[in-house]
């Protein structure tokens, strides 16, 4: 209420007569602070690149993705040749990664292993955003009898014993990366449309999607653009975990003789073949464990900033 | 009459992207011992905000008291750790929010959310707690309060979910109430109904009440003192019967005057406010309202003016109130 | 007034409340509405108003019961031929926020719609009769890049009405769309409405408490009760000569903004709060021209 | 609630008919068979061998058969473990299994949502970025990395833990810790993603104007509303726990049933193959059914018999 | 030796291995005389008649005693049966008096006409896979095949309690040692009662040093002495631990902690990798043995491009197996020329000392190369066709074929695929001929070159390489008829230079050995020339 220090204006100017002209409301200038328009997508982008560890994520993901595929060509070694007089040598000017139980140049290994794993992870990572968000989408969002059959469908496929699948496809077909690739597909995107399930299951009782169907917005406009954004963070999340998966699946399939052949590497396989002297020949675990734990902590954080960038409530 | 609240020159700002809102511009008032202290003004203007800070509930980040004090019985509450604040909210201060249909918890049982409280504050025993809240449900004009006590916030119409706010907030009988709109999703007989409850309340424990609205029906039927925000300052601050019958501030009376009238004549036009409110990001460094208002005067863009005193209770910022106004108009 | 744009028969809405229970939320109303005719829809909250409104939209699918708009049951329609439909029907909702995606910006919010039925045109176009949108219900062009959180409740309000006046529907529901605006934008809301109403013939079910603003917006008022209807009058007739006690309840309540009424206003109270007044038992009577109220049979 | 467990019921079993169904023609149709080896025995013994577990018959005469016995309950005895019950193989492997099973879940879950919820809280600060980090390793380190080192670490070097067997609690922590160490990183990093939209709902500020303690607000109302996703995760990842895992059965030297799945399947031992998978099928379904209730639990506007309104 | 020279010095800030040097020549037994090993994988069944691998060897061995027992120096000594006599095909055992089961019923020579024909018997279920082992005795292969019904007709007869007859078809120079393996043994008549005994420990009747006390499905076995075994008192341990570990890697680690007393082969396998660096490391507890196993590439004979001869003498002449199994496999393996691996008994002494495998052929790079050259010409072809080498999935595998596909890039000129399959998978391609060049391995039944060279006759169950050579038929067919040991070496002889020196129908790569690491206070146990090990007179010396 102001009542001790103002009883009558103190004026902190020297007001004149004039400054009472009367302007009225027309002559107003409303300020114009023009914000740049932008869409949702670009706005989240644009708070992505204002986000300096996503970023610096990217950038790791990036160097790693190039790295994958110029450093084997700039190796005067290549992946699969034996040098068994010089086998599980240490880093050394020579071979800057070592060599392995073969003798085989871990540089060039480790990168070519990258890119197979990159392959792997990146290729789950497609399916499970196209299949199972898809998938997980329309069983949450149709309920009911869709729910059931193509929830039970999802079930029936998880439990069918997934070794099975793989030697038979292995039978049936050759041996090479696509092969892998489909049979790691075949159930890795059930988790992400369980998870997707949950969220739009709840999600859609939400009135912002009742107020949208008013407007005659259509199951996939209200999937698409209203259920599954707001679904974004767990997605994410499992989409960053999914990539792992697949490269530890790839790893544990040629661990029982599934996987990719060798000579062929791939990060997982590698770790693996290390695993047994790790003790003794560190490097050989070394590199390509980094390297994987470094391109998960990448996807992941980058994985955390597009969460954050996707969701405004976050927005700094 | 001794206040039980007093805010002394509050700035809270949010950061957000562009720059920072400065919703609240140094605010002050205070609230008496029992009594019923509405605040009015244009949306946006910084009432939620206002009552938030007093319950530190405003999410920091974004949100950054920038200045102030808030004396609550004397102990500024700006100052307290989080444990102190928990002893306070709910049971000193009690807060309905503007918003039922998300301020209520969608995953527990309505009447549990009201339980809630009156175990945590009033150490009632389950059992207890439960008989109470069904009261309190009856009380704020629940029907078949038993079956209802058992349902989700999502089988409840907006104004039965207003009035769960109301009875959750109204449950540990606070020594203040800050009501943010408590009453809007409600019809008038409830509404009627539920400003007894507050009222009896009053009178009973002599709570001090902080009644943000819009409704200036239930201004005049409630409250003693008004508030007038605008663009996050008080524009205008007095007596009901001052702010209804002699207001100063022409923001004040243009929210008179665009009241539809029960007796006005149908197909007559309102009269509204034209224009916006300012952008807070960057506030206007004159008066707020000049840009909307068919007053305004030249100084009025350049300087925000200070207030006027009208009486002990009765204050207003506009220029048209100074000396010199008159004087240049009658020239 | 002319041919009725909408008509609604019996319409019923009951909800599963589980172990077997209906709740009538919506129990065997009928009313219908002229073009270019606001009929005002009261009554005490959990009533059923919302209900009443978003099944005749056909948000929620009836228990029973038709709605005719422009003489087709859009209860009958294709999902399709419904989607057309709605072009045509929009709704203001009651929950400014929780309607709202909260990860969309307000334009998107806004353009939605006119993505949803192609009149959106080039981006430019849209962005900019979204900014006109804004501008009509007096919000600043300006934020039309923000969330709905960084909005104030009132804000979020008319960002509700800007989407649903962006397809220039024929009718439209406004579920309480004033009662979370401060008086000053109340008044600019209801005379864009209004003046909507007059240069676009728009038809109007009009959702609110606050009857002084129905009084005046309205040309016919429907007083719900417990699921039904239990007055249906021109607003002047009703608000002069109510008949039904719970109508007469409801305009004693009523507050004026002026102190010296108000300390002095006598409220009819209901005795019981349960009271139904006998509506099993009772239909409505047309009692004077216009002039609805419900009676024991 | 009857009717829809009667209809969920029913949905289980033609489920379940269809993964007996799949597995039994899949696991006919790779090659091998249980009395390969690289030493071949003579074959009249092998037609014998044939004969007397029906593999001389037509696959579909086998397929009826099996259905006819496992209607009956009958899951048949092991081709490779000479006269032991495939519910015995079962229930002696999944007994291990469980015990280490049941212990991970308790810990991820108890782990993982705490490390979650305190990233959330602390977002953006360093409790969460050491929250994250030590999430991100548990997914970025395979388990099988993570069962050497411990391995090395805790039993080889310091002696703390004993390096293989399942005897007693001291031989439970190093594989509960591999165990445990991906589904840690994965539901602190689940909790964290939606504790942070649920700090931010108007509720919260309800319940902090209430009054109540953080942590009331936090058990009573943050978490109940941000654990869907873990729900729905720890649904099949029960299945999956329970069921064993391979590799940290094979690192630790316990008998699993993970193991014994994969040591089945390179023999070809098809009874236990198809116990272990209708096991597991039911234990999944079951584990499903189990989340879709618990969803109800946790979000009641959740509708399960509904479909989209009504 | 590779790599030793980077782990000299890790040698020597590792000791940690507990009890290495205490042992010394104080000859004091440990007071706690319990054993603990690991099993790589449970033995799928504890009945002799059923068993057909090494860890269900290594366990019935223990439990069950045979006419004979192998002792260190791999003959065959009195067990069950006192002593013997051999006349001819016909061989009269003694039994021991006094011996008896675990439930002190005596141990007689019925229990062993008992156990046979139930291996023979065509209505046992399911039908014991090793009833081929007894096929040397007279109308077994019959009886076993149904063509006899009446078992008296078999050669085997009980005389009296304490003597059992046996009657052979041929002369069979390893019988004697046969009859130390399990399928031999005794089985105790309790049996007939329920047909699955073999699965509940209480119910197992044994006669040999140790019976089943616990059996913790699939997490431990535990053996206690049984003092019902008449020599009971030279058997000192009281107790064997057997722990169920698959991991190579995980076994090496308990071991080196203290949680194992002997780690390795057969019963488990030192990871390959760890190999050079323990054997640096725990010098005196690192052991090496040759046993009777060969591991060998197979060509198909009749696929491209493996018809030819040459083309696949080219193939077995281009590689280095001394560096093979200096540098890759590295567990102490001895190169292989011939197929018949030494520790198999000869005429005099071992087959292999006698035969050196050097005469079958040599490596030499430019002679492949040229053969490779003339074999192509021979086809027609002007470039060979795409080759793929199939093995089935294992790290060694895997290495050896990796190391062996680089070398006939560098020494042949030739690219090789490799590709591993799973097992069963690879089996059955390997069975219906569908590869080019498989991996391969074959160990030793009996000490008897017979046990490596009858399986390469045309037709044989085991001959999977498509090889068919009536010479190489009739010299086999020749040495199964006489007993003269002197000429059977020489047919044998000349039928391995048929089989490796002139059609090169196997490409022999080593000679398996056992890698071992034992605590040096654990004396006495026995590894015989098969690798198979015997436990039941070992000991621990205080430590
Ligand atoms: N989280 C936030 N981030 C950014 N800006 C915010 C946030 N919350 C509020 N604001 C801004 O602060 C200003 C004041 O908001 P407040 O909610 O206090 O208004 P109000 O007076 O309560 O209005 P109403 O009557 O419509 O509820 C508004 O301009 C609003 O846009
Ligand atoms: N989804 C639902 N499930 C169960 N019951 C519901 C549901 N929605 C509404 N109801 C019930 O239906 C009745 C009518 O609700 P409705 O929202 O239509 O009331 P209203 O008249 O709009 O009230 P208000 O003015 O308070 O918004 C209430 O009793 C409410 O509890
Ligand atoms: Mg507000
Ligand atoms: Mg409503």
């Amino acid at each position: 209420m102001d009542t001790n220090d103002i009883t009558v204006m103190s004026s902190p100017v020297d007001l004149k007569p004039e400054d009472f002209r009367k302007i009225g409301s027309d002559e107003k200038q409303a300020e114009v602070i023009q914000r740049e328009s932008l869409s949702a997508w670009r706005d989240a982008w644009r708070r992505l690149r204002a986000n300096k560890m996503a970023m610096t994520a990217l950038g790791v993901l990036g160097l790693i993705v190039i790295a994958a595929i110029v450093g084997p060509m700039i190796s005067k070694y290549n992946y699969y040749s034996n040098d068994l007089l010089n086998t599980n040598q240490k880093p050394s000017a020579e071979h800057w990664f070592g060599t392995d139980d073969l003798g085989r140049d871990m540089f060039v290994r480790t990168w070519y292993g990258a890119r197979i794993s990159l392959i792997v992870g990146l290729a789950a990572a497609m399916i499970d955003l196209f299949i199972g968000v898809i998938y997980g989408g329309i069983m949450g969002y149709f309920g009911g009898r869709v729910d059931n059959i193509m929830n039970k469908f999802s079930e029936i496929l998880y439990a069918i014993p997934y070794l099975l699948v793989t030697i038979l496809l292995l039978v049936v077909m050759e041996p090479s990366l696509p092969t892998i690739i489909l049979a790691l597909t075949i159930t890795g995107w059930i988790n992400m449309s369980w998870i997707v399930r949950g969220e739009i299951m709840q999600l859609k009782s939400r009135e912002f999607v009742l107020a949208s169907r008013s407007m005659g917005a259509g199951w996939r406009r209200l999937l698409f653009r209203h259920l599954l954004p707001n679904a974004m963070g767990p997605i994410i999340v499992t989409v960053t975990l999914s990539v792992p998966n697949a490269i530890f699946a790839e790893a544990f399939l040629s661990f029982l003789g599934l996987g990719v052949q060798a000579p062929i590497a791939s990060l997982g396989s590698m770790i693996n073949d290390a695993l047994t002297g790790w003790l003794y020949y560190p490097w050989r675990m070394l590199f390509p464990a980094v390297l994987i734990s470094l391109t998960m902590l990448s996807f992941n954080i980058f994985g955390d900033g597009l969460r954050d960038a996707l969701d405004p409530k976050l927005k700094k | 009459m001794e206040p039980i609240l007093q805010i002394k020159d509050l700035h809270v700002s949010f950061q957000v992207q562009g720059g920072e809102v400065k919703a609240v511009r140094g605010m002050n008032f205070e609230v008496g011992k029992g009594e019923t202290l509405a605040i009015v003004g244009e949306s946006g203007s910084g009432k939620s905000v206002t009552a938030q800070t007093i319950m530190r509930l405003i999410p920091s980040p974004p949100c950054k008291i920038s200045q102030g004090e808030i004396l609550f019985q004397g102990q500024d509450i700006l100052k307290k750790s989080m444990r102190e604040m928990e002893a306070i909210r709910g049971k000193d201060i009690g807060m309905i929010f503007q918003d039922p249909m998300t301020s209520l918890n969608p995953t527990i049982k309505v009447g549990k959310q009201i339980t809630e409280v009156l175990i945590k504050h009033q150490n009632m025993s389950a059992g207890q707690a439960k008989k109470e809240a069904i009261e309190m449900l009856k009380l704020v004009g629940i029907k078949n309060a038993e079956a209802r006590f058992n349902q989700y916030p999502h089988e409840f119409s907006g104004g039965m979910r207003q009035r769960v706010m109301i009875a959750i907030a109204l449950a540990c009988s606070p020594a203040l109430l800050i009501a943010d709109e408590p009453t809007t999703a409600l019809d008038v007989t409830i509404q009627a109904q539920i400003m007894d409850v507050m009222k009896d309340m009053q009178k009973r424990l002599g709570t001090s009440i902080i009644l943000i609205t819009h409704d200036l029906g239930v201004v005049a039927g409630m409250c003693d003192r008004v508030i007038v925000m605008y663009a996050g300052e008080v524009v205008e601050t007095g007596d009901k019967w001052e702010i209804f019958n002699n207001p100063q501030h022409p923001y004040t009376k243009g929210l008179l005057r665009s009241m539809p009238r029960l007796d006005q004549k149908k197909g007559e036009p309102l009269i509204p406010i034209i224009g916006t409110p300012p952008d807070l990001i960057k506030p206007p460094i004159g008066c707020p309202f000049a840009a909307r208002c068919d007053q305004a005067m030249a100084i009025c863009e350049r300087i925000d003016p200070a207030a006027t005193k009208f009486s002990e209770t009765h204050t207003a910022r506009c220029w048209d109130l100074h000396p010199m106004a008159k004087e240049a108009q009658s020239s | 007034m002319s041919e009725n744009l909408i008509e609604v028969k019996g319409l019923k809405k009951y909800f599963n409340v589980g172990s077997g229970n209906m709740l009538k939320a919506v129990n065997d109303i009928s009313f219908s509405i002229a073009k270019g005719e606001t009929l005002g829809l009261v009554g005490e909250s959990g009533c059923g108003k919302s209900t009443a409104g978003r099944t005749v939209l056909r948000l929620y699918e009836p228990t029973g019961g038709s709605v005719h708009f422009e003489g087709t049951d859009i209860y009958k329609l294709s999902p399709q031929k419904m989607k057309a439909m709605r072009r045509d029907m929009q709704m203001i909702f009651q929950d400014p926020y929780a309607s709202l995606n909260p990860r969309f910006t307000v334009t998107d919010i806004i353009g939605e719609a006119l993505d949803i039925h192609n009149m959106a045109g080039s981006k430019k176009e849209r962005k900019k009769r979204v900014e006109d949108l804004l501008d009509m219900v007096g919000l600043n062009p300006d934020h039309a890049t923000r969330y709905p959180h960084e909005f104030s409740g009132g804000q979020r309000q008319r960002i509700g009405i800007a989407r649903a006046l962006a397809v220039n529907p024929k009718f439209i529901i406004c579920d309480e769309p004033i009662s979370a605006l401060d008086v000053s934008i109340q008044a600019q809301v209801v005379n864009l409405l209004k003046d909507l109403q007059n240069r676009l013939g728009l038809t109007y079910l009009f959702i609110a408490h606050d009857l002084s603003m129905v009084k005046h917006i309205s040309d016919r008022v429907a007083v719900m009760y417990l699921g039904r209807i239990v007055e249906l009058a021109e607003s002047e007739e009703l608000y002069a000569n109510p008949l039904h006690p719970y109508t007469k309840t409801l305009l004693s309540a009523i507050p004026i903004p002026d102190p010296a009424i108000e300390a002095n206003k006598k409220r009819i109270v209901l005795d019981d709060t349960n009271n139904n007044f006998n509506l099993d038992n009772s239909e409505l009577v047309e009692v004077s021209k216009g002039h609805w109220v419900s009676m024991p049979k | 609630m009857a009717r829809y467990i009667a209809n969920k019921l029913f949905y289980t079993l033609v489920s379940l008919f269809i993964l007996i169904s799949a597995t039994f023609f899949l696991m006919k149709a790779i090659p091998g068979n249980p009395f390969m080896s690289e030493k071949k025995v003579p074959v009249a013994i092998q037609e014998r061998l044939y004969e007397q577990y029906g593999l001389n018959k037509p696959v579909y005469q086998q397929y009826f058969k099996y259905l006819g016995d496992i209607a009956q309950g009958d899951f048949g005895i092991s081709m490779k473990k000479i006269n032991q019950d495939v519910s015995t193989i079962i229930g002696d492997t999944f007994t291990a299994s469980l015990k280490l099973g049941l212990v991970a879940i308790v810990v991820s879950v108890i782990v993982g949502v705490t490390l979650g919820l305190l990233a959330a809280l602390y977002h953006r600060r360093l409790i969460d970025n050491i929250a994250m980090v030590v999430a991100v390793l548990g997914i970025a380190v395979p388990s099988f990395v993570i069962a050497s080192l411990l391995q090395f670490v805790f039993s080889s070097k310091l002696h703390m833990f004993p390096t293989m067997g399942f005897k007693g609690p001291m031989y439970y922590v190093l594989p509960v810790t591999a165990l445990a160490a991906q589904p840690i990183a994965f539901i602190a990093r689940l909790t964290r993603s939606s504790m942070l939209e649920v700090l931010h709902a108007d509720y919260i500020k309800t319940a902090k104007a209430k009054g109540l303690r953080w942590y009331a607000i936090l058990f009573k109302h943050v978490i109940r509303n941000g654990i869907l996703p873990i729900v729905t995760y720890l649904g099949p990842m029960t299945a999956n726990i329970v069921t064993g895992s391979v590799v940290i059965e094979q690192i630790f030297g316990i008998g699993g049933i993970g193991k014994q799945f994969v040591q089945a399947i390179g023999v070809r031992d098809y009874p236990v193959i198809m116990g272990i998978t209708i096991f597991y099928g039911i234990l999944l379904m079951v584990a499903r059914f189990l989340t879709d209730v618990a969803y109800v639990f946790v979000d009641p506007r959740i509708k399960l018999s509904g479909g989209k309104e009504d | 030796a590779c790599g030793s020279n980077d782990n000299a010095s890790s040698g020597g800030n590792n000791g940690t291995n507990t009890g290495g040097n205490t042992g010394e020549a104080t000859e004091k037994l440990a007071a706690d005389q319990t054993l603990r090993i690991n099993l790589s994988a449970e033995p799928p069944t504890f009945d002799p008649g059923q068993a057909q691998d090494s860890q269900a060897n290594t366990v019935l061995n223990l439990m069950y005693e045979g006419l004979t027992r192998i002792d260190d120096s791999g003959q065959a000594v009195p067990a069950a049966a006192e002593k013997w006599e051999v006349d001819g095909t016909k061989y009269t055992f003694h039994l021991r008096q006094g011996a008896t089961w675990s439930n002190g019923d005596p141990v007689t020579a019925e229990n062993f006409v008992f156990a046979w024909e139930r291996v023979l018997s065509p209505k046992t279920d399911p039908a014991p896979p090793y009833a081929y082992q007894l096929y040397y005795i007279k109308g077994a292969k019959e009886y076993n095949e149904g063509t006899l019904t009446d078992f008296n007709e078999v050669g085997v007869k009980a005389i009296d309690a304490n003597t059992l007859e046996v009657n052979l078809n041929t002369p069979t120079p390893y019988f004697l040692g046969l009859t130390s393996f399990y399928t031999f043994f005794p089985i105790h008549q309790s049996v007939k009662e329920d047909p699955k005994w073999a699965v509940n420990k209480d119910k197992m009747v044994v006669n040999g040093e140790f019976t089943l006390t616990t059996w913790d499905k699939g997490q431990t076995i535990e053996l206690t002495k049984n003092d019902k075994y008449w020599d009971a008192e030279s058997i000192k341990l009281n107790t064997i631990n057997m722990s169920l570990v698959e991991s190579g890697a995980t076994e090496l680690a308990s071991y080196k902690n203290g949680e194992l007393d002997r780690a390795g082969h057969p019963n488990g396998e030192i990871p390959t990798d760890q190999i050079p660096i323990v054997k640096n490391e725990l010098k005196d507890e690192f052991h090496v043995k040759g046993i009777a196993s060969t591991y060998y590439y197979q060509f198909n004979v009749t696929a491209k491009p493996f018809d030819n001869e040459k083309i696949r003498k080219a193939f077995a002449m281009s590689l280095s197996r001394q560096d093979l199994v200096e540098k890759v496999s590295l567990g102490g393996q001895i190169p292989a020329y011939g197929f018949v691996p030494p520790g198999i008994e000869g005429a005099e002494g071992e087959f292999r000392a006698a035969h050196a495998d050097s005469e079958y052929f040599q490596e030499n790079y430019d002679e492949a190369k040229k053969l490779l050259e003339e074999g192509m010409k021979e086809e027609g072809y002007t470039k060979l066709p795409e080759v793929t080498l199939i093995y089935n999935t294992s790290e060694g595998h895997k290495k050896i074929a990796l190391a062996i596909a680089d070398m006939w890039k560098n020494n042949l000129g030739v690219d090789v695929k490799t590709e591993n399959q799973e097992w069963g998978v690879f089996l059955q391609n390997r069975n219906s001929l569908n590869y080019q060049i498989a991996r391969a391995g074959w160990t030793a039944d009996y000490s008897d070159p017979m046990t490596f060279l009858d399986m390469w006759t045309t037709g044989g169950g085991n001959n999977d390489v498509g090889f068919a050579n009536p010479e190489y038929d009739k010299l086999i067919q020749e040495a199964k008829a006489t007993d003269d040991v002197k000429v059977r070496d020489e047919k044998f002889s000349q039928a391995e230079t048929i089989l490796v020196k002139d059609n090169m129908a196997i490409l022999p790569l080593y000679y398996y050995t056992n890698v071992s690491l034992v605590k040096p206070y654990l004396k006495n146990v026995v590894v015989d020339y098969s690798g198979a090990v015997d436990y039941s007179r070992a000991y621990l010396l205080e430590h």
